[in-house]
Order: structure tokens, then C-alpha cells, then sequence
């Protein structure tokens, strides 16, 4: 079991409750839709797994970890494992597009080689070739949004979340991008992606979870009664 | 911290430097102008202190003998003198000499006092001068009580009021560069905390991708460093060459005491760059902690 | 006619050819969406109209007046009356919800009053009651768009310009959204609107301009033959 | 500008104030520490100046007379010394009170120069003082011309080495004053543009959505008006309470002619408010500009 989630709910502090009372396991190597109208509590969800926000209640368990009794001190290594494609991209906006991916592998400490080497490859992998020396400020919606994808894929993370990440892009490129998440989930990653796009999910028939007002509302398991 | 960190932290600062004109520029500037302004202030403290040196060191003290002395009565007061503690100089000053003296002030060609008087009434002394100009007071009254000699004389009440005025001048002038240093300090921690506010979302993806605290703040120190010595750099090529071309003007006309000595200059100097640097690092530090809480 | 395109190009400094002799008329009253692929122009065209950009060659006329010649004086002019949606939201961090919207009022010169009913009314329109008072980060996607949408119709412009509105909306939400704007194009705005959404699309049988590679490669009246 | 707009203005800036909890800190805390600096700087160099005075008045010239004048003579001479231009006083001072007081820094009781010498060998002199001290060679050379004067004494040498450091003195401090102006102005604009660029995306949308240069300028420049006088009023009443407890420790004690005018120091605190308003809206309207241009 690589995620657990206990009765977790999550309420801001201006007491707006975004989650309410979320148990949830997902196994090593699935494929996760998260599904809901929009203010549902995906990406709530999603910022639960990697400590940008703290639950209000529950317990998460991600490998068997308490994350949320979890030091401060081991959270880099928890996010380490995990690729984030957000849901508004946050690119550094004075880092040129392969830099940008460049640096989550800095963080993680790998060697310059592999580094431009992997750098090449996710680029290319998002169609992104040729875009490589743009700043985020010279990209369209949708290059940025893959530099984002590319971003989180060039650590070949356990576990990668992908909030929205075909909000910007024309439905050819998303599919590409989704075969992309389909390959690599087939080599062992796991996936959770927040989605709207009811066409990406239909063609996938993976696992879908239904989110509406914080609550699980329905979860199945090759999204056939929910689109 | 392994070379290729070292290396990647170093060219990470670089970068930034090259790529946030607007930030490294008032950064720069901004330490730039308070170096400038400290060392401007540290000189002129430097050269009110000698100046009040050189006013102290003026202080000495007069003794006058009795008339009636032979030749190794007055070397033997001179002897203890000499002996007294802090006691720098002693010089005889006879009645002709003294005579000569008054009559520089009063005299002219046709009517001079030695000639008037037929006699000189004056009596010999000695002039003394003590290692701290501070202790005159007290050398002075010991030298009193030495027989042969009647009356010692230091402009009594004058130079107490010239004690007073120069250790006022010296603590307000150690509390202008102490508040002038805390000031450049807040100021150039200021600049740094906005700097490194203006690009908060920068640190916060940083750890949001899994960047340890250290990892982040490396670069950002090596740049405080940079910016730091390249703003102290400035503001003590312009200092030393405003001040040596002040020394070079006015130093040797009017015979002010200015601080000259190149070693010191230099001391100075490299403080002043020292000082631009550490002030780079620990304004950055200050700064950094509250954005790396994520 | 209001708006009018002759052999307009955009080169951006770093030497790509975002519009390649871009021709175009839009009749005072249409509805029109802009599609294609990521990258392929969409945005740039956009940004030409109310001179966030200015083409590298050809002229733009918006009702009769060319904004090219025009002087830097007129600008905010021309910019009051147009309603703009950009594509990455463009919020203001330190103001509500309410402020962000109230604010495109305030610029036009709106009295207090007036402005607090409209905001009240559009907030209602695109479904955000109740969070008004939030600050942007305090939104989910979804909603900062949304707040993008409301900002765009406050002053009820002569022209509105949505780049991808729904890009972060559920189909549901989309589907409102575009009623809305269906609702204000009959009462007489122009509305031009860059998507990905091929649904909506196909659904509102409307003027669809494809392009590709900053080119227009179709322009058809109803969009049977693009989706 | 219709009251609507001012109304508007007042109200974005406030709004604008406390939401940017950082950047107004930061400008506040700058604005109060340059200015803060220069107030201190200015009191110092004001009570420099004071000093600096109070050695200047004391020099003054000594005319001796010649021996053998009647006493209309000698009163002619005064009429004559005090016609001259710029003089402010003259002083008689008999034979006898110039050996009194030779006597007293010689004399001791059992040992007096009258009785000694039996006659005085001393001769009247005047003492003159120049409303303008720096007139004081000037005059003195005309003084020595009037017949019946023999001689003119006013420490000549030491009096022009004197007015050499009192002019340096002034002309550095004066310096020193500008540059601190110089770059309290030049730090705060910088601080200002620092707040502004971590707000230049906020112009840029102002621009976006139709807002006119002064439109988004007036809200930036009242709230640089309220930072500055916030800056300057903190740094003023430290100032203020510093000062006067200072004068109140000192001034007594030791006979340094502090300046103490309530005028001049309210003065003072007044135009160095202004300068925090005014230094205020300059660093904003040099700042804001180069991002108005969308
Ligand atoms: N930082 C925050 N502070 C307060 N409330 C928040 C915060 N972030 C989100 N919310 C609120 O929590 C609820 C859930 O937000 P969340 O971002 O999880 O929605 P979502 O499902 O991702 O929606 P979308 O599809 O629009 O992105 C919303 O009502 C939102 O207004
Ligand atoms: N400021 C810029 N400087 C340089 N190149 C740019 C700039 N903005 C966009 N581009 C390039 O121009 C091309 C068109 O970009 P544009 O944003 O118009 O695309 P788009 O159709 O809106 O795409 P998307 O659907 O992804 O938003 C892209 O190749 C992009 O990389
Ligand atoms: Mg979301
Ligand atoms: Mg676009």
C-alpha cells in the first residue's frame, strides 16, 4: 500500500472546510483520476501528499510514513519521491524552460551529465524541442504547462501528481501527454492526476475518485459510472 | 558539501546576480553608499582624534624655581623631576631666556625691557610635558611640593574644560559610528530582506520540489558575499581616492594632523571590505529564515 | 466592422514567428473562437488587441481606428472597453475577490455605489457567492478563473476577449460559463474566445477560426468542418 | 482630480500600506534610519559650528602704546581704533593691570616683580576686538599704523592656522552633510524601487485593464507621502528625546556651547519631516516610471 489516507479532513483557516472526512488507499503502481467541479477539494487533496498543507485532522501514511507526524527535517525527502505538476505550473520565471527542469535535479543531488542529458529527454518528451532557452515569460500557456509536466517527470519520481495538467493543452497534445503518464506508469509510477477533461478519462478507464464539497462522493474503479 | 555543490551554488549565485538587475543593483548600490558613508565617518573621527591629540599633547606644566638656587640645586630638581612617574620631558628655561621671551611680546627696537629694567626680575624654570597629557594635573602638584620650586603653573581650569570637551567629542563620535554601523546594517538587511522578498516564490517552489534549507540558502549567501564586497569595493576605491587627494591638497599647508599612515589607511580599508561582506551574509540570513518555512 | 486584421505579423525578440500574415474581419456583434494547438498563436493574436503587443508588421483597426499609430495617450482608452480574460488569471495577490473585480471599475471612473452592486451581480453570474472575500490564494483554480471571467464583464465592454476561460473549469461550470457569455453576445458585446474545449464548441455552432503555426489555415462560419 | 478619485486614492494607499506588511516595514525603517543619521549629523555639525565660533571669537589683537602719551592722546587713539571698520569693542588695559597679571603667573608671596623691580616696565595697551574675527589681521594692520601705537600682538600665525582648520572643519562636515543627503535620498529610492518592483505585476495589470499613468501613480505617491512623514516622525522623537537629554546632562557641566534654541531645533525637526515626506514621493516617482511604460 503506498498511500493511505484516515478520516482526513482539512479546513483553512479562514474556515472555509475543503475536505471533509477523506479515508482514500491507493496501491503501488495504480492510476488515479480525481474528479469533481471545480472547488471540490483535488487539489486540497493533492497538497496533502507532499506537506504543502497539513491536515486539520486524520492521518495520512504514504509508504507507511506518517507524513503528518513527519519532522521537518525529512519532508525534502518525502518530496523528493514526488513529482508535482501544479496545478498553475509555478515555473521560476528567470530560469529558462530546461533550467527549470534542470533544477529539480539539482535538488536531488544528480550529476551534471545526467542532468542535461535527462533534461533533453523529458523536453523532447513533451514536445518542447526547439523551446529549450525560453523563459517561461516567452512560452504559451500550454509550453509552460509542459515544462511543468516535464519538470516533474525528470526524476523519474514513485509517485507523480499532476494537478490539471492538460487545462491548457489542445486534445492531440493531451493525448500525447497522457501516453505519456500511461508509459511511465506501466514502468512502475505511481499516478494521480486531477482532471476535467471527461474525454481523457473515459478513453483511460482507470480508477476514477469523485470529489464534491470535500467529500468522497464515488470511487470506481474503471470510471465507468462516473462519466 | 561535495565540489559539485560548491560549484553549482557558485554559478546558481552568479546567475541570479546576472539575471535580477533590478535586485542586485540597489543591493550593490545600497551597500555601497553605506560603506562610503561609514568610512567617511571612521576618517573623520580619525582625524578629530588626532587633532584632539595633538591639542592635548600641547598641555604641559610650568614649574618656576626660588632665586636663591646654586648650579646642582636646580640639576637636582630637575633629577627628581625627572623621576617623578609619567614624566616625559623636562627642559630648563633660565631667566634670560624667559626674559627673551616677554620681551618678543611687549618689546620694540627703541624701548626694551632688559634695557629699561637693568635687571631681570624673572625667575628660572623648568617645562615640563607628561607621557599622557591627562596626568598633568597630578605631576603638576607633586612637582609642586618639591622644594626650590614655588609655583607650577598648566592653565588650571582651562585645560580640565579641554579634558572634558575632548572626551565628549570622542564618545559622541564612537556613538555616531556605532549608530551609523547599525544603521548601515539594518539598511543593507533591509535591501537583502526585499530582494529576496521579491522572489519568495522562488524559495517556495525551491522547497516545494524538495530543496533542503541549506541547499537554498548556499547561493543566496554567496551572493550577499558578492554583492557585499563588490559594493564595499566601490565606495573604498572612491574613499581612498577622495582622501588621499584631501591628504595631498591641504595636508601639507596647513598643518593639520591628518591620519597619514598608509598601513592604517589600509587597515581601514580592508575592514571596510570585510565589513561589506559580512554585512552581505548576515543580512541575508536575517532575511532568508522567514521565507524558508514552507 | 469592428475589428480588422490586414497581413498583421508578430516576431517576438527572440526570433519566433508567434502570427505569420495574420488577415482577419470580426463584425461588430459575433461570436468567435479561436483554436489550434498549443503554441500556435492564439494568445499572441489576442494580446494584439489591446496592444499588450504590437505587431511586427501590418495594421489593426478596432472600430475604424488604427492601434497601431495610435498614441500612447489612448491606450488606457482603448483598453477600458475591452473585457479581457488572460489565460494565466492575472489576479492581484493583495486584493479579495470582490477588490479585484471592483477594481477594473474603479480604473473607468464607476461611482462606489454602482460598482458594489455590479461586482455583486457578476460574482453571482459566474457562481462565486460567498467568496467574495477571499483572497486569490485562497481560491481554487477553478474560482481564481472564475473571478477572471467576472472582472472581464464588470464594465460591460463593447468587446470581450476570453483566452481559454474554462481551461480550469468542470464541464458543468464550462457549460454556465458560456451560457453567459452567449447571454451577453445577444445583448450585443462582441465576444472572442481562444479554447481548447472542442465540446463547447461543437455545442455553440458558432464562427471558428483555426490557426496553426501563427497561420490561419481555416475560418468557418459554424465550425462544422474544424470539430 | 474629483473628490470621488482623492477619496479612492487615500483609500487604496491605506489598503495598500497594510497589506504590503514587508515593503511598507521596510520603507518606514529606511526612511526613519537615513533620516535619523542626518539628524544626528547635522546636530553635530551644527554644535561643531558653535564650538568652532566660540574659538574664533576669542581671538583679538593687543595694540601697545608708546610711553610717553598724555591721557588725551591715548583716548584719541581709542576714538580712532574704534572708527575703524569692523570693530566690535576696545579695552583699555593700564600698565598696571598688564604687570598684575604677568605677576600672577610668575609671583608668589614672598616674592613679588613690583617691589623687585621697583618701577613697571610694562606700557598701556588696548585690547580690540573685529566684530568678524577673520577681520582680525585685516584691522590689526591698520591699528598698527595709528601713531602712538607701537606694536600689534594677535598670535599671528597661530590665528591663520586656527581659521585654516575652522574653514576645513566646516567645509568637510559640510560635505559630509551633502553626502549623507545625498545618500539618504538615493537609499530610500532605492528601497521605494524595491517595494515597487515586487509590485510591478500589479502595474502591469493596472496598465492591462485600461488604468492611466497618474491613476496608478497617485495611490503609489500618498502612500510614499505617509511612509516618509511615518519614517521621519519615529526618527525625530528619537532625535528629539536623545538631543534634549543630552543638553540636559552636559550642557551645564561643562561650559561646551551647545545649541539649545527651541526655535532652531524645532526648526530643524520640522524640515527634516518634510525631507522624509518629500524624500518619499521622490523615491516613488523616480521608481514607479520605468514600469508605468506597459
Ligand atoms: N489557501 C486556502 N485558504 C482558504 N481556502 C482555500 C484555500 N485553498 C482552497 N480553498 C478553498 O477550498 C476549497 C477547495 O479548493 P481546491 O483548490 O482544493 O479545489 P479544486 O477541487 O482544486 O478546484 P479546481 O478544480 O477549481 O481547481 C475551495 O472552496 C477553495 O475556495
Ligand atoms: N513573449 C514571447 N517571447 C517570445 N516568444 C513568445 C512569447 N510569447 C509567446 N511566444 C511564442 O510564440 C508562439 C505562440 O505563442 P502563443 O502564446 O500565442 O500560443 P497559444 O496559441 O496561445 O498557445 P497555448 O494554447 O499553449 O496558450 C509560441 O511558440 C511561443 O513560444
Ligand atoms: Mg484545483
Ligand atoms: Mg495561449
Amino acid at each position: 500500500m503506498l498511500v493511505q489516507f484516515y478520516n482526513v479532513s482539512k479546513i483553512y483557516s479562514n474556515g472555509v472546510k475543503a475536505l471533509d472526512d477523506v479515508s482514500l488507499k491507493i496501491e503501488r503502481g495504480e492510476f488515479l483520476f480525481l474528479m469533481g467541479p471545480s472547488g471540490a477539494g483535488k487539489s486540497t487533496l493533492i497538497k496533502l501528499f507532499f506537506r504543502e498543507e497539513a491536515p486539520t485532522r486524520g492521518q495520512i501514511f504514504i509508504a507507511s510514513r506518517s507524513i503528518v507526524r513527519m519532522k521537518r527535517s525529512e519532508v525534502p525527502r518525502l518530496r523528493r519521491n514526488i513529482g508535482i505538476v501544479f496545478q498553475d505550473f509555478k515555473l521560476l520565471e528567470n530560469k529558462t524552460a530546461s533550467e527549470n527542469i534542470a533544477f529539480a535535479m539539482e535538488v536531488v543531488g544528480a550529476n551534471p551529465k545526467e542532468i542535461s542529458q535527462r533534461v533533453a529527454e523529458v523536453i523532447e518528451m513533451v514536445g518542447l524541442k526547439g523551446k529549450e532557452n525560453s523563459f517561461p515569460g516567452e512560452l504559451s500557456g500550454g509550453e509552460q504547462q509542459r515544462v511543468g509536466i516535464a519538470r516533474a517527470l525528470a526524476n523519474r519520481p514513485l509517485l507523480l501528481i499532476a494537478d490539471e495538467p492538460t487545462g491548457n493543452l489542445d486534445i492531440d497534445t493531451s493525448r500525447e501527454i497522457m501516453e505519456l503518464l500511461f508509459d511511465i506508469n506501466r514502468k512502475g509510477t505511481t499516478v494521480i492526476m486531477a482532471t476535467h477533461a471527461r474525454e481523457l478519462v473515459k478513453a483511460a478507464r482507470k480508477r476514477v475518485i469523485l470529489l464534491d464539497k470535500g467529500r468522497v462522493i464515488a470511487d470506481n474503479p474503471n470510471g465507468e459510472s462516473i462519466v | 558539501m561535495r565540489l559539485r555543490n560548491v560549484v553549482y551554488f557558485w554559478r546558481e549565485a552568479w546567475k541570479s546576480l546576472r539575471r535580477n538587475k533590478v535586485l542586485t543593483i540597489a543591493s550593490v548600490s545600497t551597500v555601497s553608499i553605506c560603506i562610503l558613508i561609514l568610512g567617511m565617518a571612521v576618517l573623520m573621527t580619525a582625524n578629530a582624534g588626532n587633532v584632539m591629540k595633538k591639542l592635548e599633547s600641547d598641555v604641559e606644566m610650568v614649574a618656576f624655581l626660588d632665586r636663591a638656587l646654586t648650579r646642582s640645586q636646580i640639576s637636582q630638581i630637575e633629577e627628581q623631576i625627572s623621576r617623578l612617574d609619567g614624566v616625559k620631558s623636562v627642559k630648563f628655561v633660565s631667566r634670560d631666556t624667559a626674559l627673551a621671551r616677554l620681551e618678543k611680546s611687549y618689546g620694540n627696537k627703541e624701548y626694551d625691557l632688559k634695557s629699561t629694567l637693568g635687571k631681570n626680575p624673572l625667575p628660572h624654570s623648568f617645562e615640563v610635558k607628561a607621557k599622557n597629557p591627562h596626568d598633568v594635573p597630578r605631576i603638576a602638584s607633586k612637582v609642586g611640593k618639591i622644594e626650590g620650586v614655588y609655583k607650577v603653573n598648566y592653565g588650571q581650569g582651562v585645560v580640565e574644560r579641554l579634558f572634558a570637551v575632548t572626551k565628549w567629542v570622542r564618545a559622541i563620535s564612537l556613538a555616531f559610528i556605532v549608530l551609523l554601523s547599525l544603521g548601515a546594517i539594518f539598511l543593507i538587511a533591509t535591501t537583502i530582506r526585499l530582494a529576496i522578498y521579491a522572489r519568495r516564490k522562488e524559495i517556495y517552489l525551491m522547497k516545494l520540489v524538495g530543496a533542503t534549507d541549506w541547499f537554498i540558502r548556499w547561493p543566496f549567501f554567496i551572493e550577499g558575499i558578492l554583492l557585499g564586497t563588490l559594493g564595499a569595493l566601490f565606495s573604498i576605491l572612491l574613499l581612498a581616492g577622495a582622501y588621499s587627494s584631501l591628504v595631498s591638497n591641504m595636508g601639507s599647508v596647513y598643518f593639520i594632523p591628518l591620519v597619514t599612515g598608509g598601513p592604517i589607511l589600509n587597515q581601514l580599508y580592508i575592514a571596510l571590505l570585510a565589513a561589506g561582506a559580512v554585512l552581505g551574509v548576515v543580512g541575508t540570513y536575517i532575511s532568508l529564515n522567514r521565507f524558508l518555512d514552507v
